[in-house]
């Protein structure tokens, strides 16, 4: 993956965006930028979709490059796979994470393999974006967190911004990627806000970032938690921890480098999700981390995450997330010697 | 050896009475007059006591769904999908079933739980978010409401194919959007449906929009009652706020089922009259003009000026249905005024009927977590506040 | 306001056109004869140089098959899923067919890839257990031959799809079973396409069985090629085992696709004549005699008779063409005798265009456990045979 | 989950079984003891199904209790969950693995959350039993293994015998389960055979069992992987190692328990399974392990798995697959010490 190519615009003046408006940015700049670029899905035309992502999409671009289909994700991903083998790089909504489900066979049938299966030659230049995860009140089936199916999925790229500058830059790679991306955007961060001058360009999107050093312990997040480790970090400072936050970016390929690089300094580490922890993402975290450091680690890798329930409903969300508070008590179980 | 399966009623002529009916099938126009033979497919208008009964259950239907609407808007409720304007499918569907029925309804069909006996306090639970679902399903005989769409519509078949094994008469009512009939589900339903001659009814609420997707660019068919045919079943393009066609057709469908003679295709024409739910803005994709015509066609009128011209509803009839209505938005309010006792700890019991041991840990741990917190609160602040910060 | 979207086609005619066909369409009759005008729905006979072609490429499509089935009996190939007796479905569909279009073939369709011009060998090296897909997709506008059922008909939706978006006159031709019409991605496919008036044809062979389940335990309708109403696209019954007829509907179909006029559901009624494939037992489930019936509408024979009857077939030309079959039948057995050169570490290579670190490393690993076996090997028997023992 | 009930029939007569035909035996005398189990899917009814394993099954019970469907996994897996309502024991099959995931969001959205989602009022007594994993010289699609999807998914229970006795009493006690099972039979062991007493009971399927014990080193395997782990110590001893060999039996839950317990006594251990290694089931299992016994382990719990790809043609197969050469030589990688 190369990370995109800088538009011929020039650097614009800085701007106050929602994570929302950063990723309407990067379709909008990539569409401008390459004709092939073609966006549909449930509601992302007039409407601007759900969250409203393509907002005035639709106006500028025309019902040609930028459709509501009609609602079936497995037709959505199935037709999708079709313009990509046209030429076209397609860009795809899921509306919520659990409505990727019923384009699950496609998703894994074929965008995962469909390389594998020509030997090369038939690529499949397409981005599945899902709003992701939860902590947004929703209703059943509103918040599941689905990264789990995808990165145990060989052929499949799966990354997942936390700020407004990633979402851009990390949107715009994976538009401009010849690999299929499975872009999952946290909902609970679609709102927050930051500067940016536009096209912004953040590292690679195949790597990790430690966001805040420290010396103690690595705390591992992606997505929609990685402000909850970084309000740990500041928490836990003021009890005399100093923690390092890294914050994934891509799920799948991992970033052993980095990661490893801050676990062997710390010696200790934790990964957060919000998804369940039984068969999610954080053991593939925590078992190649020791897999590859065990005699550098001082204790066990730890998993706070998501109990091993469906995601429960808004009222009783708070009790099921990992809070600053649970991950400073599991670290404190730990005997520091 | 025939190419295809013979059949118990004869497709052909089942083929040419679906097409035969380009305009929906009605009893009472949108002027609140019957209307005409040849608009009635041959159906009987269903008596006053009945339309009455109807009518009363519509009104009262509306009031609470004006109510949560209002009390949603005033961030009383998470969401709420609003079922505005199609009273008449939503009160047919439930009319035309029995007890020993079971109704496989939508997020959108809160008043359909209502008018089959769910109270609002349980209905609300999941829009209040509470508990995914509030009411007993086997009690009621009403699933779950669905949300990943036409999903329901399988299980629908499922429950219906299972009583026919059974040699019960229970019939399922699934009902369905426009927009989810779009999805592979919805078609493995009719198909297994009509396949196994399952006694179920499908009763596609048409009210033109998925969420903002307007109907044309969700399909290209003639009617969704013309997709009956390429499954076999008998397929009904049904005037969706007339609840007399409406009613006529679907207790047509669900005894049709019962006696054994399989599955069939409802199209309701209907309008949402609200957003989507409260959180979509209809501003950006539809035009205000149209609420009006359809408001011209509302179920509710009509039935009014149709029962008022036959004498059938007099103004103290009007007065008492009010009331009911008003004490309904009452209590709805009220129960707002009482907070569900929801326990953490409740998290792991339902998951597995036996839980998991991982479970049980966790449970343990969640159990300490809030005993340590409450703890604490208690002897910073002397008031006992249970759950993490984030 | 209407209630679905204005068409650019008649949908009342189409419909009535669609149902007006209780028996398929066909040119030439079982017993080689020109079917009487009302079994022709309209369509011209293709003149006698056209169907010399198309069964001059039946018959030798037909030898590749019985050859390859032969060579899976010998335990040569793995697995291979023949399409005997459907012979004129297979061909009509590539000779409807221009250069620029592509093709969505099932694993049932090898000898469409063989009409379209894939060398056996490619066409055999995922049978045989080299590749998962051993021709170029693109070189021959042929996408690689599905397993997954129905998934194929939405990427050609997608494709003719991008073709219209681009301006360009190429149209996507998908070969589906009967069994596959049940799955949620058929219905998918059929209505974006509607929707989106793709240029996209779908040819359904109705050979009756999906391994083992007849078409009775499948559907219930009174045709496949009825489905199309629900979808508001024109649907066509047709004899199967009529290459002429075929020929004549498919031409028309992808002539209409590229003409802008939308997608097309195609029903060709046939017979599977083999088993599923070499691994299944059809003595269990189905009977013997039918296999009689069906040989008697053989679409090979009768076009032989009805060309000899018109004296477009001399025996020389069959002579011929039976030369032309047998060389390829030689040249499929003798490519069996070539192992295709398959490379452990080609494993690797194409998950991704940049391959994910992990695999680089896992390579590595391939490489070093291959060099150490194959140096143990050489070390104890002088023969290096390279992969682990299981 | 409690045992199958024995049945009124008294122990029948030792006979040599196959694992298809201890499967097939499973329904049939579940059949037998209670009408409400029900059998459907493709290809079950007069066929005996792809592998046989519901042979003769329709002509005994007739079509009302063994049935063809129509050819569509979403719809076989919606319909049971209506019938599982209505008071019916469906035992359904999804073809292969890969032919599951058209059922993707009717098992993950319905069948893993009615219960939780009707606070225990709506449960599933359903059994979906998957052809599972490879190593039987499929073309594409025929030899996935899917357990890392189901067994990341809360509210199911996933199972996978290894041998003909486990095949018959874990069939049982996942269908007299209220709770649904997704049921992973190895495609690969289906021809192994062993003389059996029916109806044979082996311990509750939710347990682990030590099917070889040794003191240097635990391979836990579980479904198809468990022959190549018994070869493996086989092949071990020569070379002086001793190896502890558990069949999992139960991959959701877990049996910490029986599994620490093995891991604490020889201090090092390997998870096997065919799938691929990133994301893949091992994790959890090497996570969970790492977690709870940390200061147990003298090395990394190392995953021997398939490679990060599709799983690949026939050919390359042997190449792909964990092998006791590949095994022995990933545990010389230690250092003993
Ligand atoms: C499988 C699935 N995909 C997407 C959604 C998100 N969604 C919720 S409602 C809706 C529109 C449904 O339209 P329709 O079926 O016409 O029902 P209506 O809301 O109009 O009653 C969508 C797209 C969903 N709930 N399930
Ligand atoms: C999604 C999916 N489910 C199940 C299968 C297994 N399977 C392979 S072929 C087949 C029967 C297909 O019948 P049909 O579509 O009529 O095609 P035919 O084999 O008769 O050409 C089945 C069930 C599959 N390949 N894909
Ligand atoms: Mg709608
Ligand atoms: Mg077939």
């Amino acid at each position: 993956m190369t990370p995109h190519e800088t538009t011929v615009a020039p650097v614009r003046a800085p701007v106050i965006l929602t994570m929302a408006a950063a990723l309407n940015a990067a379709i909008q700049d990539a569409m401008r930028d390459d004709p092939t670029v073609v966006l549909f899905g449930e509601d992302v035309g007039p409407l601007g979709g759900v969250f409203r992502v393509t907002d005035g999409l639709y106006a500028e671009f025309g019902e040609s490059r930028v459709s509501d289909s009609p609602l079936a994700e497995s037709g959505i991903v199935g037709t999708a796979i079709g313009m990509a083998m046209y030429g076209l790089r397609p860009v795809v909504e899921m509306q919520f994470d659990a409505f990727s489900y019923p384009a699950f066979e496609q998703i894994v049938s074929h965008v995962a393999k469909m390389r594998n299966r020509t030997r090369g030659r038939v690529q499949l230049p397409l981005v599945i974006r899902i709003p992701y995860a939860g902590d947004i009140g929703g209703v059943e089936h509103h918040s599941d967190s689905s990264e789990a199916y995808w990165t145990a999925t060989p052929g499949l790229t799966v990354v997942s911004p936390s700020n407004p500058a990633d979402a851009y830059s990390m949107l715009r790679e994976a538009i401009s990627s010849d690999d299929p991306v499975i872009f999952l955007e946290p909902k609970s961060r679609y709102w927050v806000k930051a500067e940016l001058s536009l096209p912004v360009h953040t590292p690679p999107m195949n790597t990790a970032v430690v966001l805040r050093e420290g010396t103690d312990v690595t705390l591992i997040a992606y997505g929609p938690t990685v402000k909850t480790a970084l309000a740990t970090a500041e928490l836990a400072m003021a009890e005399g921890l100093s923690i390092e936050v890294i914050d994934l970016r891509s799920l799948s390929p991992f970033d052993d480098e980095t990661v490893g690089a801050s676990v062997r300094k710390t010696s200790r580490a934790a990964v957060l999700h919000e998804a369940a922890q039984f068969g999610g993402y954080g053991a593939e975290v925590a078992a190649r981390l020791t897999e590859r450091n065990f005699f550098h680690l001082a204790a066990p890798i730890l998993r706070i995450t998501g109990f091993d329930i469906p995601y429960p409903s808004p009222k009783l969300e708070e009790y099921f997330l990992p809070s600053p508070d649970r991950i400073l008590a599991a670290l404190g179980m730990w005997e520091w010697n | 050896m025939p190419h295809h399966c013979d059949m118990s009623l004869n497709v052909e002529s089942l083929v040419e009475s679906t097409l035969t009916a380009p305009r929906p099938l009605r009893l009472i126009d949108d002027t609140g007059r019957a209307a005409p033979p040849d608009e009635a497919g041959g159906l009987a208008l269903p008596d006053p006591a009945t339309l009455l009964s109807l009518y009363r259950r519509m009104v009262v239907a509306r009031r609470f769904d004006v109510q949560v609407t209002a009390l949603t808007r005033q961030g009383r409720l998470a969401t709420y999908p609003s079922a505005l304007g199609q009273e008449a499918c939503e009160i047919a569907a439930v009319a035309a079933l029995g007890t020993e029925d079971w109704l496989f309804p939508t997020y959108r069909d809160s008043i359909a739980l209502l008018t089959r006996g769910v109270p609002p306090e349980q209905i609300l639970a999941s829009f209040r978010g509470d508990w995914h679902s509030g009411y007993d399903q086997n009690a009621h005989r009403i699933a779950a409401q669905a949300t990943p769409l036409a999903t329901q519509a399988l299980h629908a078949v499922g429950l219906a194919t299972a009583s026919k094994l059974k040699r019960d008469s229970t019939v399922a009512l699934t009902l369905l959007g426009d927009g989810a009939t779009s999805e592979g589900d919805a078609h493995e339903a009719f198909n297994f449906a009509a396949v196994w001659q399952a006694p179920v009814v499908f009763l596609v609420q048409n009210n033109q929009f998925a969420i903002s997707v307007p109907l044309d660019k969700q399909m290209r068919c003639r009617t969704i009652a013309d997709k009956a045919i390429g499954y076999g079943m008998p397929g009904y393009f049904v005037d969706g706020n007339d609840v007399a066609a409406m009613y006529a057709v679907t207790s047509a469908a669900v005894e049709n089922a019962r006696g054994g003679h399989g599955p069939t295709l409802i199209e309701g024409l209907t309008y949402r009259m609200e957003a989507h739910t409260n959180s979509d803005d209809p501003s950006r994709y539809r035009d205000a003009g149209d609420l009006e015509v359809w408001r011209r066609r509302d179920p509710i009128t009509r039935l009014d000026t149709y029962l008022g011209a036959v004498g059938a509803l007099s103004d103290a009839e009007r007065a008492d249905i009010r009331a009911e209505a008003e004490d309904l938005a009452a209590d709805t309010r009220e129960c707002m005024t009482r907070s569900a006792p929801v326990d953490p700890l409740e998290l792991f019991d339902h998951v597995y009927a036996t839980p998991h041991p991982a479970l049980v840990e966790q449970r343990a741990f969640l159990e300490a977590e809030l005993a340590e917190h409450a703890a604490a609160a208690s002897s910073t602040s002397g008031t006992a506040e249970a759950g993490g910060t984030r």
